[in-house]
């Protein structure tokens, strides 16, 4: 069934400027706390938007797991408290599509018209507890009573659409690897933020440690603390703050069943598909006007059906594509520029955040040595669990 | 908690949509399909059933430390019946694969770190005398 | 600092209509899941508005601990998968007045043009875990690191608030039982919901268990397992659904710090005063016009300090206002007709959904032996944590 | 995790802005007043005080119930300082009451039931000789 929030698609028209950005650097962040990091990367957005933080009316606050990983919920107040503003502050939470919900969030939040400046960020602190613990946190994103019962790990659940997608349609391992071998290269150049700014090969992917056959170490996301924060303005008050805005033109968000094996497709994410296409209409484009695109590689696996919802190429032939160099930073359509969740790491609540982060700066041409030359749309794709949650979102300059 | 889905968990019993004669494995109460269009019953299907997909985890969560690296797999259930995630045991690395024919068998599923509580549930096995 | 919402309360108009309410049981329900309970209102929800799960265009759930109290994150996707849905479907936290800023989001959705018809829903299931181990988790909606660090639990921190109200304006600790018995007396008129729908008096309270002085047993709300579902809908539509469709006019939300002891009083809630002057403003209307309110009533303690900060009474004189009856049916402002979160229960996330209900039962005229006669305006309270954050919604009829 | 505010949590240090003269325990890195307008520094606080509020609990949270019943008190520090809670010890029943001047002294606040990790921090206990 199709989301339902396409029959909208045509009729919206979003008015929502993008002015600041902020991230702070992704990695294993010892001697910070989850406020610290929020409170960073808020004051880095507020700082670049050029506004004080005495004008945002509004805050979202994307997160996944502060409950569980920290003992500590509530973090929209929290990161108001620290902010120092006693304004609304909303946690949303989908997963490791919160950050995109919470943009989404704070995008109604304008076209509502109850806020005129918004702060949405997300934060997540992952490297305070044990790897089997997190291993198992996460599980908290997929169902937990019929797939963590079993033992099935979030590596396990994109290693079952691998093979499948392997058996299917012939896709290979080295395939796979020249997706995460791409978004470490792509890393190298944005050593600010990234969590593993270094190149690998075909061959280090394929003979690192195993972690759900055929998946390996190196075909996974790491474990990342990390805050990202992306300052949302009402269009016509953009130009006030800002010279160079980057708009959010389109956004789509649809649901699929929380566990994998009740799909009808396991080779691709149907909610992706559906909320591609709403956003596609939204922002009046198709596919092949998207300059350069965040997707969410947590698996590299997870890449190639990424291009194919996505409909930058055909169902099936992902891995080729990538394999090809299309998808490079001078290919036909560059995508994870920023290294992606692979290599510039996954902080879950702040990986949607970052993901615009990136396009903005690719938007404004900012993006230093990554940059796609002439980029003027970009898109977010970012999804939540085993993709019952997708959010896209499409940004122009 | 899982006690409330014993009945569920020890035998493959779900729930079946008569309009669309869709099988749901776990059960639902609504019919995603037909909603109230539909006419739900219980349903115990098919022990029997081939593997659609798999994977080996080698990093368990925690929990399930001593029984790695396992064999994880999607089964479709025969007559017709709904996937059905779980592990496959007493079978040799090289036999396991796409297609595999595979019945449930009643295992235990893990030891509850905190208190002890052994879970129960189903598990798949090659079969091993198909048409007996 | 007042919120800064408050710059567009007045220009702010809702057009949102409320046209279906739905409630499960509340009470140790160990026979349901989190999924059982939440498919259960929202089915009821759907049946009130007498609209098809095929109208409603996304989803807004209100949750605050299930990814500690059940392994479970990612709601959102939870509750669509079980109504069978593939809308966006979006988690909203905001510790236990979640369920009010999920409604908020509903809200802002239709406003935005995004949606038409939105179910919002609240669940939480909170007896499946030990007494201690709730008590852990309820902290995480105050400041773990530096509350819960200390021993500090939720009852302690409104003993703290209780003893400084106690102090400085004399207030007793019979007045504030005095809530607890009225809410416990609606509640026998509302067994089909309520928790506790039996009787008790000032004496028991006074003299029962005491938990943390000097909140004894009685002052306090229970944990509970519950859901609670309301449809949205936009306001042109709504007719074409429904012949009482009752309207959200007003909505305000608010934060303060995170931690208590670095509130300026410790003798009300700041958030709500924030909150609740927007909410009047948007709805263009003042204090004397509200015909029946649900307030959030954690602790009998909070009951006291929300007709003060609401305005229905000078400060300091809430205790002796309630004692006087001016809060029972019939009394000058009916409070908490549905028994309160004391009586009626509190699982978190469903809380606010819950006074929404009751609100729009009262509007509609449809609210039994505890029908507030000829209620047109009514409002709900909803705190969350210790008071980190606040969200007033005023409905009318 | 708590050790990273060990030092904060060992001694009364907090922050304080220069520019409106507000104390914060635990400590800011910015002024909700003056935002980028104060000047924030390191204080270490005044460890006297007294009680502004406070409360005995009798039903504790997980990893304190071997201390229960147990005090806890906001007390606001001298000098202007910064209100502070934390747990009161070494105080009879009929002692403890509102504006109680007490003082900061260095404790364990609980075992860490998974890991059996002691906490330490800062509680508060009457003066015994104030002005000595
Ligand atoms: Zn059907
Ligand atoms: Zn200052």
């Amino acid at each position: 069934m199709l989301s339902t929030g396409a029959k909208f698609a045509k009729g919206v028209d979003m008015r929502v400027a993008v002015i600041g950005v902020g991230l702070t650097k992704f990695g294993e962040v010892w001697t910070k706390s989850l406020r610290d990091i929020a409170l960073e990367a808020g004051v880095k957005a507020i700082s670049d938007a050029n506004i004080s933080a005495a004008d945002i009316d509004a805050m979202f606050i994307g997160n996944m797991s502060a409950g569980r990983f920290s003992g500590q919920e509530h973090l929209g107040a929290l990161v108001a408290d620290q902010v120092g503003v006693s304004i609304p502050s909303t946690r949303v939470e989908g997963a490791c599509a919160s950050g995109s919900l919470a943009l989404r969030e704070g995008v109604s939040s304008i076209m509502a018209g109850l806020s005129d400046v918004v702060l949405v960020g997300g934060a997540e602190k992952m490297t305070d507890i044990s790897t089997e613990y997190a291993t198992t946190g996460l599980m908290g994103a997929a169902d937990e009573e019929w797939e963590g019962f079993h033992g099935m790990t979030f590596p396990g659940l994109y290693a079952l659409m691998a093979r499948k997608h392997m058996h299917d349609f012939g896709t290979t391992h080295e395939q796979m690897a020249s997706a995460a071998v791409k978004n470490h290269h792509n890393a190298t150049m944005n050593k600010d933020v990234a969590q593993y700014p270094f190149e690998i090969t075909v061959d280090k992917v394929l003979n690192s440690a195993m972690i759900a056959s055929p998946l390996t170490l190196l075909d996974c996301s790491p474990i990342t603390d990390g805050a990202a924060a992306i300052i949302l303005c009402r269009e016509d008050l953009a130009k006030k703050y800002c010279d160079t805005p980057v708009y959010v033109t389109g956004s789509g968000q649809a649901s699929d069943t929380l566990a994998l094996h009740d799909r009808k497709s396991l080779t691709g994410l149907q909610a992706a598909v559906d909320a591609s296409r709403v956003a596609y209409k939204m922002a009046g484009i198709g596919v092949k006007d998207v300059d350069v695109c965040e997707v969410h590689d947590c698996f590299t696996i997870a890449e190639v059906m990424a291009c194919e919802d996505l409909g930058f190429c055909k169902k099936g032939v992902g891995g080729k594509f990538i394999e090809d160099g299309n998808t490079q930073i001078g290919g036909k359509i560059p995508v994870n520029t920023s290294g992606g969740l692979k290599a510039c790491g996954h902080p879950v609540g702040a990986t949607g955040i970052k993901q615009a982060s990136e396009i903005v700066l690719q938007l404004r041409g900012d993006a230093g040595k990554r940059q796609v030359n002439g980029a003027e749309i970009g898109m977010t794709h970012n999804v939540g669990g085993s993709g019952a949650t997708c959010v896209v979102n499409i940004f122009r300059r | 908690m899982l006690w409330r889905r014993f009945r569920n968990k020890y035998h493959l019993i779900g729930t079946y949509c008569e309009k669309c004669k869709t099988g749901f494995y776990p059960p639902r109460e609504v019919c995603p399909e037909c909603r109230r269009g539909g006419k739900i019953v219980e349903k115990q299907f098919s022990n029997y059933g081939e593997i659609v997909t798999y994977t080996v985890v080698s990093a368990p969560p925690a929990g399930f430390e001593k029984g790695a690296p396992y064999a994880l797999a999607i089964v479709k259930m025969d007559d017709n019946g709904p996937n059905v995630v779980g592990q496959v045991v007493d079978c040799d690395d090289e036999k396991l694969g796409m297609g595999l024919r595979v019945e449930t068998t009643f295992r235990k599923i893990y030891e509850d770190g905190k208190e002890g509580i052994v879970q129960y549930g189903l598990k798949f096995m090659p079969i091993t005398h198909e048409n007996l």
